[in-house]
């Protein structure tokens, strides 16, 4: 309803920001320079922006500094390249669900998705269950599987007009469903040479995983930057009623967005069975949060329109440094849990605290 | 006992005098995406068939509200004095209700693995065994040929399961107690992995970074951990570190077969799953009179084996062998009573 | 209904219209939006449309671009007959609208927002060409001579210049349709200042170059000035049609409300000296876009406020009402300290607030008339810490006559009324409490229809009287002399001049200029 | 609240009103069926493959499987209805678990107050950072989660915990005139939370705050005090459904009720409240409770396999909230 619209709502707050003169963050919308003429609370709203990416960046430095001082493994090569290999399957989810968030919306539907899309590919390619050798094909068709799933999400949401929480809840259970039949009582393993190469075989120093992951991370930045599904999502998310009043066929570019989203989890099922070598129907459990997490530290906001794939790198690296680093520091296994979730809002909330009321409405 | 107290009378007693077609057959475990609980399953409905009866599968995710309310729905429907309930209580402190809702619905249960130490079969009628593993004693066993094949020295480190379930605890204590017998075995690091294999991937890795090539063996807490830390050996290119885990899975079966792994436990699944039911049918037909089972059987350690490449054919495929489950025959394989942790 | 548009011999009769309406109804629950509206729009003439708050401008402008589906009558655009089913759909006919509500999305660019699902050559392959986008937009921008820049981000500019964009955005329409568009503006300056204003009606006397005009605005002086012809509107149907060359503003006003104006517009003769002593103390204060501010205001005394965009009037206000976190400076309300952290503690110490940006500060747009109006105090209408539903409907029903607001019922959401109506609503919200000591208004009037305006002028002149302390920041120079007793001017966050605005002795508004700029 | 709206009950009554009285009736006539009836359809459905479903026993049993489950979720609706979340109810309970079997000893029955105490204070703090150093709630309650299951683990020396002494529990598994007291229990924790929100100005601060937290604090609602109070509330649920959860393990453990996260939000969702915040309400929730657990413990026992069963419960629930739900609440769906 045009007369009720709350354009500058999400992004407004009480003060001006001196900070205002920062370059908006890459990813975040900014493209290109921002004009002389400002006013104050524009500027707030802008900066939160700037003040989120750098926050979750010093929370970022922070860690990384802390964990160098305190143990010497830390600071070695191998384990640089152990961290990037273990943030590679995150990163590549996170930058999937990135497109969901900037919409503003949200997803649970992972441990599904990945459940389902990790048996597929390992019934796909040569494996210990059947006499399927689909190799390469077999994974081009996984990635679709998750693409359909995020389209299904999409189009359950758009159309009966429910909250994605729901919907993608409850493709989660159906995609648990599907990897539970799939199963059918013995795991599949993976014989697929290629497949297991991703795991083991290392280019200078990094295993085929990591780079893919890199390359994924970057086309999906360039599909956020350069495509309507990436642009239309940020706008939805700033201001979805406009966007609608602008002739925008908004329920399509939603359920796009969760179709790319889709697909990039279908490709991190594919990495995640390469490193496990086999089929395993929960191997997406718990990636729901770490995903939601990740990109939430790095300030993709769940409100939506704010953040972006890079901003969720930031959060992905942030969560993937601290595992490792408690780890190596000899954190003991009973507390390690408990020291994490307080590092996170430690981190977040320090880096903010200098800022905070610039921040306006924080939900 | 307290909970005894509240048993209604009627169809209460140690025999059950249900006709054969009324009884109900129900299996509980945490899953089937894993080989273990579905090859569990699966024995319980070859029991199931053996006498012309259909198993109730309830699988709860590891959620321990979702198994109550189910055992508390599948008392509440149908006759509970004829319901057989051969369950796997998600952890100690889930069989305590089941086995007071099952008590005082009079329904016939056997309980495995998980249970309070100083809760007591014999302090109930209906409730006719829990059957379990001894922990230590796997964790002993894998330990003890985890270090041989490391020729006696050198590090390990350790993938324990979800910290606050007997299981892990138990099986840690073993490792522990194998590790005072080899005095040149050096625990380097012991961290949790949730019974996890994506988990255990990761912190192996994370673990070989921290001890590089001083890591000679991994002993982890079941199957599953096991494989994630050969995948991560293979990531890591380090060959020549032994790996044991317990549970005995398929897949931890070739890859013993094929030298990747040691050593594993294994608990027989099929015949878990079929024994308890066997258990709750002679009782509820009134072949087998609860009250007369002799004490140290109402809770047992029950046989387990330890797999390595010597023995490892045998068990490859795993054979239900019926005549097991005769209502005579069904504490074989007990090897003593639950020695009170 | 007739289908021939009320007569007034005009020179452009000739000429077909581009838009015709005949007998459009839209009703709402309780009201009756639109009754049997007839009017036209001929090419390239500016439609000048007033009528009170409710009067329906808003939801005939809405039927035009399909936002609201009227229950009967028709829409005839050049000749044909149609059934308008969205913005996209009126935009395809050459209709396009400048929202009342500002409505661009903040968070991307400005080109973005102009060619917002039309980017056409900006878009190719699927894939966006920055360069290409930036030089559709300043195309478009280049129409209105605005120095905006393309590839700014749309939060970052200033009301006057997001205004701007969309008046781009509209006129996109132009590559889009064979024909010259429509273009709609729904209170275009209510919010600008006077110089915007008059950039604004260069840019739609430009705009009359290719383009016919509607053109909604309270101030009947602007309509009067900008228009060929005026419709005016009351409970939803067209009671008269005017042509400006021929009446002037008080003519306008009579129309408009149906009745003699009351005595003068300001109650000029209703302002008392002030007898009370110092209400507020204001030493240095400081925040943000203000440094260092002191003056006092007296209880009954208006204190009025000018300063153009970023003077820091607007920070000043709200930092006394604790909304500004980390404003510093030593503030006495009758002789107490006053809390400057926490909206809450200004309301307990009897301080109000009624901010500018009604829609997303002022109102809970989906939350009922009720709740809106006794938010602030409800404790007036508890009882024990129970609210009492009959004492509260009572409250209610006293301040929706008193303030004569148009609402269906109590429980109405506030959302759905008339932007001059959620502004009274406001007003009530602070004036049912008797411990009012110091009431801030920012931009009070603005969206009220001449009528609501004086109402409120009056509302304030009671105040006053009662020895309430008002601080008032207002939409043109001329109200705030008129209302004041003295007039603070702000420059830069700093207090260049302070004139005493006795009645009779009202100080020269050029002299303020001089001190604003 | 208006008095019309006080007079109308079940659930939507406390929601914001509609824009007309002729409207009004007729939409909340449908809310106040349509959840209901999704119920009762539910049942039947699953009473075809399994007719024991609908024994009067069995519907007690699902009306007691659910007390825990409602007492968390209509903790939460609070915190969502001011447009946070909390992630940590269920970790938080299961702290209060532990806490309530370790404190049995030292204060019998009454050790629930201390208990229920603690997990307010836990919500709090939450609360205050949230609020304070401006954190958003995801994260802090995230953290929160990690948090609280941590210092159960520690505290429990990750070992169940026993209850000592069950007839100190009794009054919390017992049957009053045949209706299971734990049903008792969570329908008062209803009642007095649902007339707080209803008759005091508490349930349109919420709200208020939910919907434009910028307008509410200009009107001078105190919007930090009103969120820090929906994170004590959440925290206070929690620590009661800590102590239902004891009541029917009689034993408190770390990991305790841990999976009750998602089921909870869902009844939030599936009860029609906006996940976005400002509308909704517990009457809502109550109904979106019973709606999960019969879908939860009803699918399991009409014997399909786990994998179908899995996709009905995922088909049925998102069916489910496609009746239940008010469309013209949620003026953005998100
Ligand atoms: N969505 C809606 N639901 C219910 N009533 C509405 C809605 N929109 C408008 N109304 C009612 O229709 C009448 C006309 O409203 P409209 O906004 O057109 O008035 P207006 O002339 O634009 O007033 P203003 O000058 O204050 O903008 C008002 O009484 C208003 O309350
Ligand atoms: N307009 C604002 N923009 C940004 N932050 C604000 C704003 N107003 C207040 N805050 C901060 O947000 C938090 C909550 O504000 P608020 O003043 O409403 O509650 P409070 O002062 O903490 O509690 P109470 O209202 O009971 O005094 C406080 O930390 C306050 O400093
Ligand atoms: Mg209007
Ligand atoms: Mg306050």
């Amino acid at each position: 309803m045009a007369g009720d619209t709350t354009p500058h709502a999400p992004t407004r707050s009480l003060e001006p920001a001196p900070l205002a003169d920062a370059p908006a963050p890459g990813a975040g919308g900014g493209n290109g320079d921002a004009p002389g003429t400002t006013s104050g609370r524009a500027r707030a709203t802008r900066s939160a922006d700037v003040v989120q990416t750098r926050a979750s960046l010093i929370a970022l430095a922070v860690l990384v500094v802390v964990f160098a001082a305190i143990s010497p493994q830390f600071r070695t090569v191998g384990n640089l390249q152990q961290i990037i290999d273990a943030a590679a399957v995150l990163a590549v989810l996170a930058t999937g669900i990135t497109f969901v968030l900037l919409l503003g919306a949200i997803d649970l539907s992972l441990p599904g998705v990945i459940g389902a899309c990790a048996m597929t590919v390992s019934l796909l390619v040569a494996n210990s269950r059947n006499t399927q050798d689909l190799g390469l094909l077999g994974i081009g068709l996984t990635i679709l599987l998750g693409a359909g799933f995020g389209l299904l999400s999409g189009v359950l949401s758009t159309r009966l007009r429910i909250p994605t929480f729901m919907t993608t809840l409850g493709m989660s259970a159906i995609g648990l469903g599907i990897a539970t039949i799939l199963f059918a009582g013995v795991r599949p393993v993976v014989l697929d040479e290629g497949l297991g190469a991703w795991a083991a075989h290392r280019i200078g120093g990094f295993t085929v995983m990591s780079l893919l992951a890199v390359a994924a991370v970057a086309l999906g930045w360039a599909i956020q930057r350069w495509t309507r599904i990436g642009r239309y999502a940020a706008a939805i998310g700033g201001a979805e009623d406009i966007v609608l009043l602008s002739g925008v066929p908004v329920a399509r570019y939603k359920t796009l967005a969760f179709g790319v989203a889709g697909a990039f989890y279908g490709l991190g099922a594919v990495m995640l069975t390469a490193r496990l070598g086999s089929g395993v129907v929960e191997a997406g459990a718990g990636t729901d949060f770490a995903a939601i997490t990740a990109a939430v530290i790095g300030g993709t906001l769940l409100s939506g329109g704010r953040g972006g794939v890079l901003q969720s790198m930031i959060g992905v690296l942030a969560l993937t440094v601290l595992a490792n680093g408690l780890i190596l520091t000899g954190v003991s296994p009973y507390v390690q849990q408990a020291v994490q979730g307080v590092i996170v809002v430690l981190a977040v909330a320090v880096a903010t605290w200098p800022v905070r009321r610039r921040l306006g409405v924080v939900k | 006992g307290e909970s005894s107290a509240e048993a209604e009378g009627e169809g209460s007693g140690s025999t059950g005098n249900c006709a054969p077609e009324d009884i109900t057959l129900v299996g509980q475990v945490r899953n089937q995406t894993n080989p273990y609980e579905a090859a569990w399953l699966a024995g319980g409905d070859a029991f199931a068939e053996s006498v012309g009866l259909e198993q109730q599968k309830l699988t709860y995710d590891g959620d321990s509200q979702q198994q109550q309310e189910q055992i508390r729905q599948v008392l509440a429907s149908g006759d509970a004095s004829c319901t057989v309930i051969n369950a796997l209580p998600n952890g100690d402190s889930d069989t305590t209700p089941i086995v007071n809702a099952a008590d005082s619905a009079d329904a016939w249960l056997v309980t495995q693995w998980n249970k309070p130490a100083d809760l007591d079969p014999t302090e109930y009628e209906r409730w006719i065994a829990h059957l379990t593993y001894d922990g230590v004693e796997s964790g002993y066993q894998i330990a003890k040929a985890l270090f041989e094949e490391m020729g006696g020295s050198g590090g390990v480190i350790a993938l324990q399961g979800i910290l606050d379930t007997a299981a892990a605890q138990d099986r840690f204590l073993g490792l522990q107690k194998a590790l005072e017998e080899y005095p040149d075995i050096e625990l380097l690091d012991d961290q949790t992995a949730d019974f996890d294999r994506a988990t255990a991937l990761e912190v192996t890795r994370t673990l070989l970074t921290q001890h590089g090539d001083k890591v000679g063996g991994v002993w982890a807490a079941n199957d599953d951990m096991a494989l994630g830390a050969v995948q991560a050996l293979e990531a890591a290119g380090v060959d020549g570190v032994a790996v044991a885990g317990i549970d005995a899975v398929p897949e931890a079966l070739e890859a013993i077969a094929d030298g990747s792994m040691t050593a594993t436990v294994s608990s027989d699944g099929p015949w878990q799953g079929a024994v308890g039911l066997a258990m709750g049918y002679c009782a509820a037909t009134g072949e087998l009179d609860v009250a007369s089972i002799d004490a140290d059987d109402r809770a047992f350690f029950a046989e387990q084996f330890l797999i390595t490449e010597d023995n490892v054919q045998e068990f490859s495929d795993p054979q239900l062998d019926m005549s097991e489950f005769d209502c005579d025959s069904l504490f074989s394989r007990a090897t003593g009573p639950i020695a009170a942790s | 209904m007739s289908n021939h548009a009320p007569i007034a011999p005009d020179a452009s009769r000739s000429t077909a219209p581009v838009l015709a309406v005949r007998g459009l109804t839209k009703r709402y629950p309780g009201v009756l939006a639109l009754d049997g509206m007839v009017l036209e729009v001929r090419p390239r003439e500016v439609v000048g449309l007033i009528g009170e708050n409710g009067a329906g401008k808003s939801t005939l402008l809405k039927s035009l671009v399909g936002l609201a589906q009227p229950d009967s009558g028709s829409i005839v655009v050049r000749g044909e007959e149609v059934r308008l089913r969205g913005v996209a759909h009126a935009a395809s006919v050459g209709i396009g609208m400048v929202f009342q509500e500002q409505s661009l999305v903040p968070n991307i660019s400005v080109a973005e927002n102009i060619l917002l699902g039309a980017e056409g050559a900006g878009v190719r392959g699927g894939l966006f060409r920055w360069h290409r986008m930036a030089e559709l937009a300043q195309v478009q921008l280049d129409k209105i001579g605005s120095a905006v820049s393309p590839r700014a981000r749309t939060d970052s500019l200033t009301f006057a210049q997001r205004q701007m964009v969309e008046v781009a955005k509209v006129l996109a329409l132009e590559e889009r349709t064979a024909h010259e568009p429509v273009v709609l503006l729904d209170e275009p300056t209510s919010v600008l200042e006077r110089e915007e204003v008059e950039t604004l009606f260069a840019q739609v006397r430009r705009l009359r170059e290719r383009a016919s005009v509607v053109f909604v605005s309270h101030r009947l002086d602007e309509v009067l000035e900008i228009s060929d012809r005026v419709y005016v509107l009351r409970n939803g149907r067209v009671v008269a049609e005017v042509d400006p060359a021929e009446v002037d503003a008080t003519d306008l006003h009579h129309l408009l409300v149906g009745r003699e104006s009351t005595g003068s517009h300001y109650h000029d003769d209703a302002q008392q000296e002030p007898a009370g002593d110092v209400r507020l103390s204001v030493r240095e204060l400081q925040t943000a876009g203000c440094d260092k501010v002191s003056f006092e205001i007296r209880s009954g005394e208006v204190l009025g406020v000018a300063g153009v965009q970023g003077s820091g009037r607007e920070e000043l206000c709200r930092a006394l009402f604790g909304a500004m976190p980390g404003a510093r400076g030593q503030v006495l309300l009758d002789g107490r300290p006053l809390r400057l952290d926490s909206p809450r503690a200004a309301v307990l110490a009897g301080v109000g607030y009624v901010p500018s940006e009604r829609r997303t500060e002022g109102v809970v747009s989906s939350m009922s008339v009720t709740e809106n109006l006794s938010m602030a105090h409800v404790g007036t209408v508890c009882r024990g810490p129970l609210i009492d539903g009959r004492r509260e409907r009572e409250l209610v029903d006293t301040w929706v006559r008193r303030l004569g607001i148009r609402t269906p019922s109590g429980d109405t959401a506030i959302g759905t009324l008339s932007g001059g109506n959620q502004q009274k609503v406001v007003l009530a919200r602070w004036m049912v409490s008797e411990g009012l000591r110091l009431l801030i208004l920012d931009h009070p009037t603005r969206g009220l229809d001449v009528g609501a305006k004086s109402e409120v002028y009056e509302l304030i002149r009671e105040l006053a009287a009662s020895g309430c302390a008002v601080l008032l920041l207002s939409d043109t120079l001329e109200e705030a002399l008129a209302m004041s007793h003295r007039v603070l001017v702000m420059k830069d966050g700093r207090i260049t001049a302070c004139l005493d605005a006795p009645r009779g002795g009202k100080p020269d508004p050029v002299a303020i200029m001089e001190a604003m700029v | 609240m208006t008095e019309t709206a006080v007079e109308t009950t079940g659930p939507g009554d406390d929601d914001g009103p509609a824009s007309g009285a002729a409207r009004r009736s007729r939409r909340d006539l449908a809310l106040l069926v349509m959840p209901g009836a999704v119920l009762v359809l539910l049942l039947l459905a699953l009473s075809t493959r399994n007719p024991d479903l609908l024994s009067p026993d069995s519907l007690l049993a699902i009306a007691d499987s659910a007390a825990p489950l409602m007492v968390l979720a209509i903790g939460v609706t609070v915190v969502i209805l001011c447009g946070g979340i909390d992630l940590s109810i269920a970790a938080l309970a299961a702290l209060s678990s532990v806490l309530f079997a370790m404190w049995i000893p030292l204060f019998g029955a009454a050790a629930a107050v201390p208990v229920i105490a603690v997990a307010a204070l836990a919500g709090a703090v939450q609360g205050l950072v949230h609020v304070k150093a401006k954190v958003n709630s995801f994260i802090v309650t995230l953290g929160g989660l990690a948090l609280w299951s941590g210092i159960a683990l520690v505290i429990s020396g990750a070992r169940t915990v026993p209850v000592s002494d069950v007839d100190a529990i009794r009054w919390a598994f017992t049957t009053v005139a045949g209706l299971p007291s734990a049903v008792l229990i969570a329908l008062g924790a209803v009642v007095v939370l649902g007339s707080v929100l209803r008759l005091t100005p508490a349930g349109r601060w919420v709200r208020a705050v939910g919907h434009a937290e910028q307008a509410a604090r200009l009107a001078g609602i105190p919007v930090g005090a009103v969120k820090v109070a929906a994170f004590t509330t959440s925290g206070a649920c929690a620590g009661l459904a800590g102590v239902l959860l004891v009541a029917r393990t009689f034993s408190g453990a770390p990991s305790l009720g841990a999976t009750l996260l998602l089921p909870a939000v869902a009844a939030v969702v599936v009860g029609g409240t906006a996940i976005t915040g400002g509308f909704g309400g517990i009457g809502r929730t109550v109904i979106g409770a019973l709606i999960v657990i019969v879908l939860r413990v009803g699918l399991s026992l009409i014997g399909v396999d786990a994998g179908f069963e899995s996709i009905i419960y995922g088909v049925l629930i998102i069916g489910a909230v496609a009746v239940t739900i008010d469309r013209t609440k949620l003026d953005v769906l998100k």
